[in-house]
């Protein structure tokens, strides 16, 4: 138990008693000097654990690579990882329950990939004990609280809105159908590109959304999406109920264009559907299409037996980069610090740990990475340019 | 007691309760059918019949547990035939059930107390509040429950499990929670069900004894010996119809009770011949 | 007269050391944050505590009454949200909000009352399943008053406990501690007075039978209502303290799997005992939480506890105590009577 | 006009496979009272085995098929034995809760075994069929179809073969079931495994159509759950009307009233029900 | 033959059945009287399998019929029809008779004949014999109970107050039958609260007081004897 950071009090022990059994099962790796523990609390059961398994896989990766090669140097003390992972089961009260016990036990830099579990930790971050909040949501609602503590690892979906839709447009037409999924994001997601389609001068059906989580069968809100015959349909929501939505449109006929949502990703939509279906499609450029991933991918792939997604690889990047500011800053503990060298660090950033290209981190707290999108045509992926509009 | 008394209590009209054309279909079935009665205060009245009769439907009824589908029932000169089942219990009738039907797993002092439940108005608020109504009930059941337990003799066992009490005792429970609303009227559902012989012996003093204090009973029992020397007054059910009522030595000479019970001779087949009126006039 | 003493003093003496055990355990309780404990071992106490209140509301239903109601984080839900509709869109302060919640939960407990015990035993629960996904459905799709999905944010914590917690040198989360606290004692009070009186008594009735009770002149209809409507208070009460603590409203907190889990508890404390509810969410959240590190494998476990719980000690925690003492009673008193015979 | 027959054959497909789930919940609590909430857990189950099956062991879709239901029949056989039997006296509230700890734990063990993320079924004979304008895929035909063949089995194992009628026999009257000699144990164990089989059988069939995921149970749960109650607890004829009926009222109210709210019509339909008929729509004897 | 010999059972504290001595030879009909609740009801759940006892034996053919297994029971050729009737609402007529014949499922051409020596016996049912059992009149309810006992091929039959709520006319066709079966050679034990009918066609009978034979002896002698009636009157 030794290994963990920070002042031991008698709080932390009290609580280390209540949590003795995970701490058992941690170990301790004895090898380096000191061991910093990395919070983690998403969703590992239920019907989102895919989703928390992805997030988890890119953190646990991140951690093995540093410490085989020996740990970081924070003011010459070689340290090492250890990733402290809580299932919350999406549920945001069971998320503030995690990020106390985290923190409880001297944890500083907390990984949290939920929105609602995110904005309900968020104002705990400056509350005694500070902690480092890696939000891993595209929710714009994080950055607007302005919380001094937060890192915001993925790019708002803002930026991929002009180029989905003008793409699209030109491409198939002006009438857009959305049958996009109904969580929170996805809600978000299909008022902004509503909004946006209906800028550029298009028009849109009505909104079809089901929630992906839920429903059986999805063909029912498809075939009611086609009934108004759209050009261009809009969907998304986890990778494989998305995949099963474009097998359903092109089943019945629908011969348009998809916008997919970024939640989505084209490289698990493959598996299930065969690719011409998604030819006409515009979403996120599969990871292991960027330059330079191959690395990462075959690494990935052997180690978890699974396609990375961005959510492995920005994950993978953000603990790189939380671990490279704690070099720069001199400290572990010091969340206030660590945060301040983020920019730096996300810079500083080496190639060998760069999965998707990284300018910097803004003022707000938020990843500035080169997000590429794509569109497929005959079962390729076309790189589209995105202007950055956010600062 | 003579029978002279009991005939005129009869005759002097002081009924208690009064049934009229009373009838219950269940589907098709008409478990209780046309059934006009009269039941005389201050005595013991027994309802009987074969099984299947119709006795149990009939007491469901009076006790305002089923509604008739026809006739009426006047408690007390009041017509009672809508009231609902609570209702009626305030009306001042009070049952006891078939089985041994009591809370086992509360001390013998609170079943009493539920029994005196409806004379009680304290409800959810004044409980939150602790009322002064729900003191004064508290006190007031507890007394009622008290003086009722008294009645049948377990004033000493108040405080035990209801479900540690014998078969007996259990009955007498039963019998006290409904003497704590304080009815004129008591409906006991065979009471002597599941009872040795010693048991229900004791059981019958203690009903006379209710009997002399002034209390009504009318009970449905199969057991035909406690049922005879018993009560003041019987009614006889068969296929959910009256067919005979009156001083049990009239009853059990009847006819149509003999036939009732033991079916007739000319149904039991060629052989019946030999024994044929011998016994009911025996 | 004798037995009227005897039995007097019996239930006193009981009632007293009852009383002196819960005065001591709310004492304990009251005295864990001037320890300084972790922000976590506070978190799992307002947690234990926001669930015990819930079961306390089940169990008024369930444990008295004999009705199985599984609407009841619907209601859990109701509560929260107008606590967090009011305070955030309506800008009423919590301490006007949370009554208000309370008493919209009654009314609509009544609501559902005066439909669901139309049925009986099975079709009841079933039917308030039902209605209790209904409720959460709503609260999902109704965005405009609920926020759906998002779920409702930023829900402040109420005015002046921070203040108040500042001031007598404590940190807020010590301030949400003892709101919980004292708002279980509040339920718990509730409840043993509900319980303890003479409505009480007549609920325990229609537990044992519904005929029986009905036969022994209780109202058994509006009796019924009434538990309903003190069962879905509490569990509005308990959601007006959750909405303030968690500042996050999901709706998820209102959906089958919040009422499935506090039925666990309270049925892993003891039905129809004062101690269960609160014995049950103890222990097994604090079981919840340390299985928690076991990650993957958590559920492998707690399943088959959970299987092996009500195959084997289905009266719950509290029962088993009870139970035990009860043998310990009927030994004393038949001893006795050994003796005295002898 | 061609959307309505499309939705038509959306709501069949759909209400064939609510059918066999159903249809095996509205069994076992017929003949053992047990409410089986770890039902949508054997349901998945299902999908996994075949699943298994068809990756593992590179065989076919239809043996996969079979297996499967073999494979769950014989847990929940195993499950009746060990859980529900021992249980069969105790308060309602009990078994439930025991089911409900199995579906926990059949969740983590899938989870933990294959994995949190969404494995794929593929079809057996995939493309699609276009009948004057309305498009099926053969799959959902193969669904329509196969539900068909597994609910005329089961009427006429039901109805025309003696084990069947056993079963009937014993929701009907447990002691008469008893008095003429049935084993009322062997019974139960063999409603819970056909039970078992046919929840598999039905997640086979949907899987290429849905994800396979370890919580794909859940939502089956609370949908049979509705259906078996809208029909009336026990009853078989009860479980296939409300299953259609649920699919209708899910697919149609999604089209013709808001998509987002196809989940309150189904249950506000099932509570509208309940308040009227307490005992659902097929109202069991004695 | 069948042979009580001290059976006793208790339900908690409450004793149903004192030591009881009886015996039913083949082919004979032997009744037990008594008045409700005296015992026979426990007596015949104890026969059946469905209820054990807490002490002497019950043996059929010097197999014992104690053992908890009803189905034991059945196959072993003691079939019950109970009181209440027990059938199965929802199923036809025929298939609650056949279900009679569970125990012989492996023999189907037997079924067939005995479903059709039923039918001779109840011609009534033959018409029926694809309603619903739960929607017959209750005397044709009683039909089918018998019927479906006989389907089992009992070699003794026990017969529960089969005339319970039976127009008279309708007792008297059931007896009929009772007769007739017993003639094809079956031991038929009947419980009857119809003292006398079920004594016209009874060889020899029992009266059962609080769970213990108060009286035993043939038709004639039970015919005369005014402690059958006191024993049903009280007096």
């Amino acid at each position: 138990m030794k290994q963990i950071s920070g002042n031991s009090s008698r709080q932390q022990r009290i609580s280390l008693k209540l949590a003795s059994l995970a701490v058992a099962l941690l170990g301790a790796s004895a090898l380096a000097d000191k061991v910093v523990n990395i919070g983690y609390s998403g969703p590992l059961s239920g019907g989102a654990a895919f989703y928390g398994k992805d997030v988890q896989s890119g953190l646990d990766m991140a951690i093995n690579e540093m410490n085989k090669a020996g740990g970081v140097t924070v003011k010459g003390e070689k340290v090492t990882f250890k990733l402290v992972a809580l299932d919350d089961r999406y549920l945001p009260n069971e998320t503030a329950t995690n990020v106390k016990r985290l923190t409880s036990q001297g944890i500083d830099i907390i990984f949290v990939p939920h929105a609602g579990g995110i904005l309900t930790v968020q104002p705990l971050t400056n509350r005694d004990p500070e902690f480092l909040l890696v939000a891993y949501s595209s929710e714009p609602k994080i950055l607007e609280s302005k919380n001094p503590l937060t890192f915001m690892l993925p790019p708002r979906y803002d930026n991929y809105l002009q180029p989905f839709v003008s793409t699209q447009m030109k491409a198939f037409g002006k009438k857009l159908g959305m049958v996009g999924t109904t969580s929170a994001y996805g809600k978000q997601w299909a008022e902004a590109i509503t909004g946006e389609w209906t800028k550029q001068g298009g028009t849109v059906g009505t909104n079809n959304g089901v929630d992906y989580a839920t429903t059986v069968d999805y063909s029912s809100a498809v075939t009611k999406a086609l009934a108004e015959k759209p050009d261009v349909l809009f969907i998304g929501g986890p990778s494989q109920p998305t995949a099963l939505v474009v097998k359903a449109a092109r089943e019945q006929g629908f011969k348009g264009g998809f916008i997919v949502m970024d939640q989505a990703k084209f490289e698990q939509m493959d598996t299930i559907v065969p690719r011409a279906y998604l030819d006409g499609s515009v979403g996120v450029l599969p990871t292991k299409e960027f330059a330079g991933t191959q690395v990462f991918v075959a690494q990935y792939q052997r180690a978890y037996k699974k396609i990375p997604t961005s959510e492995a690889a920005l994950n993978y990047m953000g603990m790189n980069v939380v671990a490279k500011a704690m070099e720069l800053a001199g400290t572990t503990d010091d969340a206030q610090a660590i945060r301040a060298q983020l920019n730096a660090a996300a810079k500083a950033l080496p190639q060998s740990k760069t999965v998707y290209k990284m300018l910097g981190v803004s003022a707000g707290g938020h990843a500035d990475a080169e997000f590429i999108i794509a569109s497929v045509k005959g079962g390729k992926y076309t790189k589209l340019r995105v202007n950055t509009v956010f600062k | 007691m003579p029978e002279v008394v009991q005939s005129e209590v009869l005759h002097s009209g002081s009924e208690l309760l009064r049934v009229e054309g009373l009838g219950i279909r269940f589907g098709g079935l008409h478990a209780v059918k046309d059934v006009t009665a009269s039941i005389p205060a201050g005595q013991i009245t027994a309802i009987i019949g074969p099984n299947g009769a119709g006795k149990s439907t009939f007491f469901n009824l009076i006790s305002g547990f089923y509604k008739p589908t026809s006739g009426r029932i006047v408690f007390q000169g009041q017509d009672i035939t809508r009231l609902k089942t609570h209702e009626v219990v305030a009306s001042g009738m009070a049952r006891t059930f078939q089985t041994t039907t009591i809370y086992k797993e509360l001390s013998v002092l609170e079943n009493a107390m539920i029994g005196h439940r409806v004379r009680t108005r304290a409800g959810l608020l004044d409980a939150l509040l602790r009322t002064g109504r729900e003191r004064r009930d508290e006190q007031e059941s507890r007394d009622a429950a008290m003086t009722a337990l008294t009645r049948v003799g377990l004033a000493a066992h108040a405080a035990r499990p209801a479900g540690a009490m014998t078969q007996e005792g259990q009955k007498r429970v039963g019998i006290a929670m409904a003497l704590a609303s304080n009815p004129k009227l008591l409906l006991l559902d065979e009471p002597a069900a599941g009872m040795n012989p010693e048991e229900t012996v004791s059981l019958m003093t203690l009903i006379r004894e209710l009997v002399a204090g002034g209390l009504t009973v009318t009970l449905v029992e199969h057991k035909m010996s406690l049922v005879m020397s018993l009560a003041d007054h019987i009614l006889v059910l068969h296929h959910g119809q009256k067919i005979s009522e009156g001083l049990p030595a009239q009853v059990s000479r009847d006819p149509a009770v003999i036939e009732a019970y033991l079916g007739s001779h000319a149904h039991g087949g060629q052989m019946g011949q030999t024994a044929t009126g011998a016994a009911p006039h025996a | 007269m004798l037995g009227n003493a005897g039995t007097k003093s019996a239930g006193a003496g009981r009632f007293k050391l009852g009383t002196w055990g819960w005065v001591a355990v709310f004492v304990l309780a009251a005295l864990v944050p001037l320890f300084g404990p972790s922000g976590y071992l506070l978190d799992i106490g307002v947690n234990i505590m926001i669930y015990a209140m819930l079961a306390y509301g089940m169990n008024v239903l369930l444990g008295y009454t004999g009705q199985l109601p599984l609407a009841h984080a619907g209601f859990f839900g109701i509560g929260a949200y107008t606590v967090g509709i009011l305070t955030l869109k309506a800008g009423w302060s919590f301490w006007l909000a949370w009554p208000a919640a309370v008493a919209l939960c009654a009314v609509l407990g009544l609501l559902l009352g005066l439909v669901a015990f139309r049925t009986k035993g099975d079709a009841f629960s079933i039917f308030t399943l039902g209605v209790g996904v209904i409720i959460m459905l709503v609260i999902n799709k109704w965005d405009a008053l609920t926020g759906g999905n998002e779920g409702l944010n930023g829900i402040n914590p109420p005015a002046g406990l921070e203040v108040l917690s500042k001031g007598v040198g404590l940190k807020l989360s010590a301030g949400f501690y003892y709101l919980a606290l004292i708002a279980l004692i509040l339920t718990v009070l509730a409840v043993a007075r509900a319980r303890g009186s003479v409505f009480g008594r007549s609920l325990i009735a229609i537990r044992g039978g519904e005929d029986l009770a009905r036969s022994a002149g209780i109202d058994v209809f509006t009796h019924k209502l009434r538990a309903m409507m003190l069962s879905t208070a509490i569990a509005g009460f308990a959601g007006g303290v959750y909405a303030v603590y968690v500042g996050f409203l999901g709706s998820a907190s209102a959906g089958p799997a919040m009422t499935f889990t506090v039925l666990l508890y309270l049925l892993a404390g003891g039905l129809g005992t004062l101690a269960g509810p609160l014995i049950g969410p103890a222990l097994l959240y604090t079981l919840t939480q340390s299985l928690k590190g076991l990650q993957d494998y958590q559920y492998i476990v707690f399943g088959p506890l959970l299987v092996l719980l009500i195959m084997f000690a289905p009266q719950g925690l509290a029962g088993l105590w009870m139970k035990a003492q009860a043998r310990r009673e009927l030994a004393a008193v038949t001893g006795k009577k050994g003796a005295e015979r002898a | 006009m061609s959307t309505f027959l499309q939705q038509l054959f959306n709501a069949l497909a759909l209400g064939g496979v609510y059918a066999l789930v159903a249809l095996g919940l509205t069994l076992v609590y017929g003949v053992m009272r047990v409410p089986n909430f770890a039902h949508g857990g054997l349901y998945m189950l299902g999908a996994y085995l075949s699943y298994a099956v068809l990756t593992g062991l590179g065989w076919g879709y239809v043996p996969a098929l079979i297996i499967s239901a073999i494979g769950v029949a014989l847990l929940a056989a195993f499950m009746e034995r060990v859980i529900f039997y021992p249980m069969r006296n105790a308060p309602h509230v009990h078994p439930m809760i025991a089911a409900i700890g199995v579906l926990f734990f059949l969740e983590a063990a899938v989870q933990l075994v294959w994995g949190p993320d969404f494995k794929q079924i593929t079809e057996p004979v995939p493309g699609i069929v276009n009948v004057g304008g309305v498009i099926i895929t053969w799959q959902r035909l193969l669904v329509i179809g196969a539900s068909v063949v597994v609910m005329l089995g089961l009427n006429y194992f039901l109805k025309r073969t003696m084990t069947g009628a056993t079963i009937e026999a014993m929701s009907q009257n447990r002691e008469g079931a008893r008095l003429v000699g049935v084993n009322t144990n062997r019974v139960g164990m063999m409603t819970f495994a056909i039970s078992g089989a046919l929840a598999a059988a039905a997640a086979t069939l949907i899987a290429p159509i849905i994800s396979v995921s370890p919580s794909m149970g859940e939502v089956m749960n609370l949908k049979v759950f509705a259906i078996i109650i809208l029909g009336g607890m026990g009853s078989v004829p009860g479980a296939i009307v409300g299953a259609f009926l649920l699919a209708l009222a899910e697919v149609f109210g999604g089209y013709y009233i808001s998509l987002d709210f196809s989940d309150v019509i189904g249950f506000a339909m099932l509570v509208l029900v309940l308040a009227l008929k307490p005992q659902g729509l097929f109202k069991r004897g004695t | 033959m069948l042979e009580i010999r001290d059976l006793s059972v208790n339900y908690g504290h409450f004793t149903a059945l004192h030591s009881l001595n009886l015996t039913v030879s083949p082919g004979e009909i032997v009744v037990m009287l008594g008045a409700n609740g005296a015992g026979k009801s426990t007596l015949f759940r104890t026969l059946s399998g469905l209820q054990r006892p807490s002490g002497g034996t019950a043996t059929w053919n010097g197999v014992s019929l104690t053992g908890g297994r009803p189905e034991f029971n059945v196959a072993n050729g003691v079939a019950q029809c109970p009181e209440g009737r027990l059938l199965f609402p929802e199923l036809s007529v025929e298939k609650n008779l056949r279900l009679g014949a569970f125990v012989h499922r492996k023999d189907p051409a037997g079924t067939a004949r005995e479903l059709e020596r039923v039918y001779e016996l109840f011609p009534a049912l033959v018409e029926k014999r694809n309603v619903p059992a739960g929607s017959l009149s209750g005397g044709q309810q009683q039909m089918v109970a018998i019927a479906r006992a006989l389907m089992a091929r009992p070699k003794l039959l026990l017969l529960d107050e089969p005339s319970l709520g039976l127009a008279p006319l309708v007792v008297e066709q059931v007896f009929e039958a009772v007769q007739r079966v017993n003639s094809a050679g079956v031991g038929v034990l009947l419980a009857e609260q119809n003292a006398y009918a079920a004594l016209g066609i009874a060889h020899r009978g029992y009266v059962l007081e609080g769970g213990r034979v108060s009286l035993q002896g043939s038709q004639q002698q039970l015919m005369t004897d005014d402690r059958v009636r006191s024993a049903y009157l009280g007096v």
